[in-house]
């Protein structure tokens, strides 16, 4: 299917399915139980999901198959966010070129920037696109105000010259839609207590993310992909078997920026704002520890790294301490007191400490991220290898061409 | 003339604290190939070592004083401090006055403890794995550490003075003939320098003239050799984690009068030391230090009025800015050495 | 999100194993026969509060956690009360809004307007709250306020400061009450003329980036109006944790009184090294040097330890204000003292804002009857009231920014508590800092109108 | 006709010269040896012709090109091709992925944005691929990761990844180097079996005096960065000279 094999065929599938079916999928609970808190089914998480998840697996095209490790990824995401409101400011509230011109001027700046830093390998290289990602940060927020909006930010207003729309009414809000379509129109669907929503937007995201995890796919099983990995493995090999490995890490790292730009325009469509912060240094680290948490060079794992922590950032910060006593209501008051004081310092405003556990017992125990850790209960399921290197073989056979 | 000696002098100090930190960090590069994202951590500890002990010696009493009210129209509770009663006020006072430097005594302990468990703990088992596990385990240790501390010490920044002693400055201006309060220098931050001076010049005679110095070096060069010597570099390597920790607390504890510590200090600096350190040369002790000096001054210089004018926003980025001019001129940085880091 | 309990009631009784609901254009389905985003269905209200908890304000965000809980206490008829027996309206009766028992939700902004945007999304989305409040710093209160503006919600502004909020970026469905950088300027001036004389010069350091810029321009224009000459305004990066290198040469330029327009973080650092530097020692000109942070906050303050003393600065509010001016600052002890009685110390002026917003949201609604955004946005336009710890004040129809009294404060000398730490210098009426909606610092901007979502 | 030449090349290194002047023709289709003691400047001079060092003076001509200042890989483009030492190989990677990489290399040059193809489309390199893993007798072990073979099949693989390329001139750096006797004989055989039925020059630093005695067919010996003598193997052998500098520790070992 779609030039694939069986095996990659099958994930997209699944993919597909989990996408499409989200809405149900992440509101597993109804509505007014106690654990509807952990319902993640809401258009914006769910945007967000899907958005970081091209944003991985961008960045797991660069670092996963080249092993090049970049700092300064959140530099393309803003600049492709910047694009994207200026064309909506500019242009159109329509969604499809702020994205096309996002995808276009981050895969520009990446160039400019990937040409530079990559003259250098190792933490230099990781150095250099840090220092590139930071002073796009510095400047954006502060000398770049006129262009940037700062500290404040862009929004899109009905002053705007807007060029190819029609004038607004005074006061209307100009809002992000696809030839009409409005981003934030949707539906709801009630099954006895649960509610689940149905949002184009999400699904404009969604479909854009099963485009770019499909490309990626291809990516990975291309000679191109391979190229990359040999650049991984071994660059003394690359250079003496007459193949140039920096066009390879280049064009690798301008397609990462282009996935970049494309997440990026895909925040300002659904959520027509930008700010610098998403260019802040911290931004840079947390693709990275998306796409290692879940598996760097593994197919599934960005995406999985991606939704894993968006849910964390958006669910866990929102338990607090009332919320934490309705849980625990039906305990006598001297337990319930407890497990409030023993939980609370690890949810609300102490997801960040939740979040640095995690990775670390992650990392500890899982080098291979989530996808080793799926990997190890399939294998306690089928119990068919008692093999120890069983999960090397496995990882191996995931990285294996569509040739064989 | 006086405006650029005084940006000089302001560099220099700048520059001894950049250089102290990176000296941490390049000395468990060096020694124990790790890359500890961790470290910037290890500072903020350093710094609420400082402030805990000036707690602890403020841990007070309370006393109720009826004569006086509080906000709400409730007697007043007084806090007295323990240590008024074990030394009476005047000395309890000058006790509590010089709580930063005193505090040196309780971070160096603590902070080579810390070290030591999290060598044993942590880091051992990391010694064989990529790079970018150290990096992404120390930086999860690293967000762990920051949150602990704001769990009990919350996000403000807590005002944590020095000596009253070191309190103004010193008019470097009268004393070489310009007008006074043209350069003028607080005490505290030379203070500050000459303890820097101390450390830094301190850690290379240890690793120059000591025979676990020599060893520790050895070991940084080839360490499989010196393990066949039948030496046991692993214990050694342990301490020396212990002495950069050490190195990076106290740095911490003396720096808490500069500016009042809060739970995000490690974070501030863990970028700005990594770019000193791979401006130097990754794993090059005297590289840390000259890079440390090179990007205090440059910042120095760039955040000067007449620059700013000519160039606005050069301040935000200067350092950046350098550290990609000097990657792209000396590819392994100011006196990195070949092959390290570099896949 | 909110949904009729009543359709899916409906839903249950008929049996439906599914039943699509109806496609509504809209962003959020509103409830057919209320025309609103969120509206309230039966017995509870949810109300959204966007604070931050992570990041360096998370101790003022927690501050105004603690408000928002009290006021919900208040509305809900448990507590004392606090301020709603001195407001001026008292159509508020302690059974919730309008017989709806408050619920309150809770995010973090993380002091990134991204972030802030999400969790107030997922409050407007998930948790079906039909107002958001909160937040620390102006880059997410303009964020916020737009996205509430597009969602059809109400958005009462936390502690924010710009004059861009109310300015350039203001919006129908948002409301401020915290005052802005003009403000500060307006009331700050006359004061430094009056303390440190009519022919002083001034070095502004000034973060780099909007707060700042308008912060400075606002003192600036103040003060120079009144014979100050401005020597030299330098930016300094928001990141800058060390200011050594920007205070080492303001005695050089002949300055003699440095204006730190810093907040937070900054402004710690920045006042700590001023201090270290022996500034405050000096005499330049023949005149004592000084230092002025035109925006106080009680945090900061403490966070600055003994470096604040002697230093003026503005505040929207302080908790010793009817104590020391008398009872035009009404309001302000009943606030304390159930403050003071829930928590163990007095509340700062980021708490009594955020209190003050959520009284002010829910009188609005009850005296508008309803809970429908473009009600409560007339409701509350052109709105005087009393009572809330600022005296008589007015909510602008013109640009929904509240017009009162601004405090002129200094660091105490001899502190009593932890919790003191400013002296009131004086207040300046709110007369002398009103501006006209159109003042050339807050042009570029319109309110649009109300957007009820719907 | 020779295929390489080297001109008056000297290399230095700070204070050391590691290459003195030296001269070289390799003919095409014969299989040339470059011996010497340790520190001869062996390698240094394989590294001149591979691109990775510039001689400071002298050329080296390959086919009538000059090779200074190109890259390495456009220096393999040209007909070049090198086994190194220690085995260099895609460790990470499939054996068959090794084996496809050289293929499409010569195929499609030094850069080639093939970024949505499939590799399994591509069935003639893969044709041409699993012909040279069935040659070298690696078509068995073509799902193993490399890394995890033994050191004798790596080099193996590493020599048909070369081959594969079609090169006109073969380089080898100790191909034999560590090797056990086995291993080293069967590598022999293979060298010899490539020498017979490809047209292909090979040239070989080789510290093994079995190795080259059974391989070559011109010697040249290298002491102190300079050609001693060149010849042919029988001459080599009674050489005084080269007794004198080489084989006179070495002999017990040949």
């Amino acid at each position: 299917m779609f030039g694939l094999n069986k095996k990659d065929a099958g994930l997209l599938i699944v993919v597909a399915i989990l996408a499409l079916a989200a809405p149900f999928i992440l509101n597993p609970f109804p509505e007014g139980s106690a654990m509807a808190q952990f319902n993640a089914g809401y258009p914006d998480l769910m945007q967000r999901l899907v958005i970081f998840g091209i944003f991985a697996i961008g960045f797991n095209i660069l670092f996963g198959l080249t092993g090049y490790l970049s700092f300064g990824h959140a530099a393309f995401l803003g600049v492709g966010s910047y694009a994207a409101i200026w064309m909506m400011k500019l242009l159109t509230m329509n969604v499809i070129p702020a994205i096309v011109v996002s995808i276009i001027i981050a895969g520009l700046f990446s160039l400019l920037v990937g040409f530079i830093s990559l003259r250098r390998s190792g933490i230099y290289f990781s150095i250099l696109t840090l220092a590139f990602a930071q002073m796009s940060y510095a400047l954006a927020y502060s000398v770049l105000t006129p262009i940037t909006g700062g500290e404040t930010g862009l929004q899109p207003k009905y002053t705007d010259p807007r060029v190819l729309d029609k004038a607004l009414e005074a006061g209307q809000q100009p809002r992000a839609n696809l030839f009409g379509l409005e981003m934030n129109q949707g539906f709801q669907l009630e099954m006895g207590n649960w509610v689940f929503t149905f949002n184009a937007g999400y699904y404009i995201a969604a479909v854009v993310m099963l485009v770019a995890f499909y490309l990626s796919i291809r990516i990975f099983r291309s000679p191109f992909g391979m190229m990359l990995r040999a650049v991984k493995s071994n660059q003394q090999r690359m250079n003496y078997t007459g193949l140039n490995s920096k066009p390879y890490t280049l064009a690798a790292f301008v397609i990462s920026g282009m996935y970049a730009g494309l997440a990026g325009g895909l925040l300002v469509a659904m959520d027509t704002q930008v700010g610098a912060e998403r260019m802040f240094w911290t931004a840079s680290g947390e693709v990275v520890l998306m796409t290692i948490l879940g598996g760097a060079g593994t197919l599934i794992g960005p995406v999985l790294g991606a939704g894993f922590i968006k849910y964390m950032e958006n669910i866990v910060s929102k338990i607090n301490k009332s919320v934490l006593e309705q849980w625990f209501a039906f305990m006598p008051d001297g337990i319930e007191d407890v497990l409030v004081a023993i939980i609370y310092p690890f949810v609300g405003k102490g997801w960040h400490l939740t979040l640095g556990l995690l990775f670390m017992l992650v990392v500890i125990f899982l080098p291979g991220g989530l996808v080793e850790g799926g990997q190890r209960i399939g294998k306690m399921f089928r119990r068919r290898d008692a093999n120890a290197n069983s999960i090397e073989a496995d990882a191996a056979e995931q990285r294996k061409p569509a040739a064989e | 003339m006086d405006a650029i000696l005084l940006q000089i002098l302001n560099g220099m100090d700048k520059g001894s604290a950049y250089a102290l930190i990176a000296l941490g960090l390049t000395l468990i590069f060096g020694t124990l190939g790790v890359v500890n994202f961790a470290h910037g951590a290890l500072f903020l500890i350093g710094a609420f070592c400082a402030v805990t002990f000036s707690k602890i010696l403020s841990l007070s009493h309370v006393v109720i004083d009826e004569s006086q009210k509080d906000f709400l129209g409730n007697p007043l509770k007084v806090e007295v401090p323990y240590i008024y009663d074990m030394f009476g006020q005047a000395t309890g006072d000058v006790i509590i006055d010089w709580a930063v430097p005193l505090s040196l005594l309780f971070t160096v302990p603590v902070m080579i403890a810390i070290g030591f468990a999290m060598e044993r703990g942590l880091i051992k088992h990391f010694y064989k794995r990529p790079h970018a596990d150290q990096i992404l385990v120390t930086f999860g240790l690293a967000i762990v550490l920051a949150e602990i501390v704001k769990y009990f010490y919350g996000a403000n920044p807590i005002p944590t003075p020095a000596p009253s002693a070191f309190a103004g400055s010193f008019d470097f201006g009268a004393m070489l003939g310009f007008d006074p309060n043209t350069i003028i220098y607080p005490y505290w931050r030379l203070v500050y320098f000459a303890f820097a001076a101390v450390i830094i010049g301190g850690v290379f005679a240890f690793l120059q003239f000591t025979t676990f110095g020599m060893v520790v070096r050895a070991g940084m060069a080839d360490r499989e050799t010196v393990g066949l010597l039948g030496i046991n570099i692993d214990k050694r390597f342990t301490i020396m984690f212990g002495i950069a920790a050490a190195v990076a607390g106290v740095a911490g504890a003396m720096y808490a009068p500069i500016n009042s510590p809060n739970y995000n200090m490690g974070m501030d600096f863990l970028v700005l030391s990594f770019v000193v350190v791979v401006v130097g040369g990754m794993g090059s002790l005297p590289g840390a230090v000259l890079a440390g000096f090179l990007l205090g001054i440059l910042e120095s210089f760039a955040s000067m009025s007449v620059v700013l004018e000519t160039l606005p926003g050069i301040n935000q980025i200067i350092i950046y800015l350098v550290a990609i001019i000097i990657l792209l001129t000396r590819p392994r940085g100011l006196m990195g050495r070949k092959g390290v880091m570099e896949d | 999100m909110s949904f009729s309990k009543l359709t899916r009631r409906g839903l249950i009784k008929t049996g439906a194993v599914a039943s699509a609901g109806l496609a509504l254009p809209t962003y959020l389905r509103a409830d057919g026969h209320s025309g609103f985003t969120n509206a309230p269905q039966g017995d509870t209200v949810t109300l959204g509060f966007n604070v931050p908890q992570s990041g360096p304000y998370a101790d003022e965000g927690a501050d105004e956690l603690r408000a928002f809980e009290l006021a919900v206490e208040h509305l809900n008829g448990e507590g004392d009360g606090g301020m709603m027996q001195t407001f001026s309206s008292k159509v508020l009766e302690g059974n919730g809004i309008m017989g709806k028992k408050v619920n309150f939700v809770t995010g973090d902004t993380q002091t990134k307007s991204d972030a802030a945007r999400a969790s107030a999304k997922s409050m407007i989305e998930k948790d079906g709250a039909v107002m958001i409040s909160g937040g620390s710093s102006s880059g997410v209160a303009v964020a916020v306020q737009a996205l509430c503006q597009e969602a059809g919600v109400i958005f009462m502004a936390g502690l924010t400061h710009a004059n861009d909020t109310t300015g350039k970026d203001k919006r129908a469905n948002g409301f401020r009450h915290f005052f802005n950088s003009y403000m500060s300027g307006a009331a700050l001036a006359p004061i430094l003329s009056n303390e440190y004389g009519a022919d002083r010069k001034a070095y502004h350091l000034t973060a780099d980036y909007n707060w700042g810029y308008t912060t400075e321009e606002a003192v600036r224009s103040s003060t120079e109006a009144l014979g100050w000459e401005t020597v030299n305004a330098v930016k300094t990066p928001l990141t800058q944790t060390d200011f050594s290198a920007y205070i080492a040469p303001v005695l050089q330029s002949g300055a003699d009184v440095l204006v730190l327009n810093h907040y937070g973080g900054n402004m710690v650092n920045s006042l700590t090294n001023a201090v270290q530097f022996g500034l405050r020692d000096k005499e330049v000109n023949g005149k004592k040097f000084e230092i002025v942070v035109p925006l106080y906050s009680e945090l900061m303050a403490r966070g600055a330890g003994q470096n604040i003393k002697g230093i003026l600065g503005s505040q929207n509010w302080d908790w010793k204000l009817e104590n020391e001016l008398g009872s035009r600052y009404a309001g302000t002890n009943a606030f304390v003292q159930s403050f003071g009685t829930k928590y163990g110390f007095p509340p700062s002026q980021a708490a009594h804002t955020c209190y003050v917003q959520t009284l002010l949201y829910a009188d609005a609604v009850t005296r508008a009857g309803s809970f429908n955004p473009c009600a409560v946005v007339e409701a509350l336009a052109g709105f005087e009231f009393d009572g809330l710890g600022n005296g008589p004040t007015l909510y602008r129809a013109d640009d929904h920014q509240c017009f009162k009294d601004v405090v002129v404060v200094r660091g105490k000398e001899t502190p009593e508590n932890e919790y003191d730490l400013v002296e009131i210098v004086e207040v300046t009426p709110a007369e002398q800092v009103t501006y006209a909606p159109d003042h050339p610092q807050f042009a570029g901007g319109s309110l649009g109108t109300c957007n009820a979502g719907a | 006709m020779a295929i390489l030449e080297v001109k008056n090349v000297g290399k230095r290194f700070g204070g050391l010269q590691a290459l003195g002047d030296v001269n070289l023709n390799v003919a095409e289709n014969s299989c040339h040896a470059i011996i010497g003691p340790n520190g001869a400047g062996k390698s240094t001079l394989l590294n001149c012709l591979v691109g990775k060092l510039i001689p400071d003076t002298g050329s080296v001509m390959f086919d009538g090109h000059s090779v200074l200042g190109r890259k390495p890989y456009e220096i393999n483009q040209m007909g070049i091709s090198r086994v190194f030492q220690t085995p260099e190989i895609f460790g990470d990677l499939t054996v068959m992925e090794n084996m496809l990489i050289p293929c499409f290399a010569k195929r499609d040059g030094a850069f080639r944005m093939h970024a949505i193809e499939s590799i399994k489309h591509e069935t003639d390199i893969i044709g041409k691929a699993e012909g040279m893993l069935e040659e070298m007798k690696l078509i068995e072990k073509r799902h193993m990761t490399a890394s995890s073979m033994s050191r004798g099949d790596k080099r193996r693989l590493e020599i048909a990844m070369c081959l594969a390329q079609e090169p006109r001139l073969l380089l080898l750096d100790e191909p034999t180097a560590g090797m056990a006797r086995a291993d080293t004989n069967n590598t022999i055989d293979l060298l010899k079996q490539i020498k017979e039925e490809r047209d292909i020059t090979i040239a070989i630093i080789e510290h093994d005096m079995h190795v080259v005695f059974s391989l070559a067919d011109r010697i040249t010996v290298l002491a102190q960065g300079t050609p001693l003598v060149e010849d042919t193997p029988d001459k080599i052998k009674g050489h005084p000279k080269v007794r004198e500098a080489y084989l006179g520790e070495t002999q017990d070992a040949a």
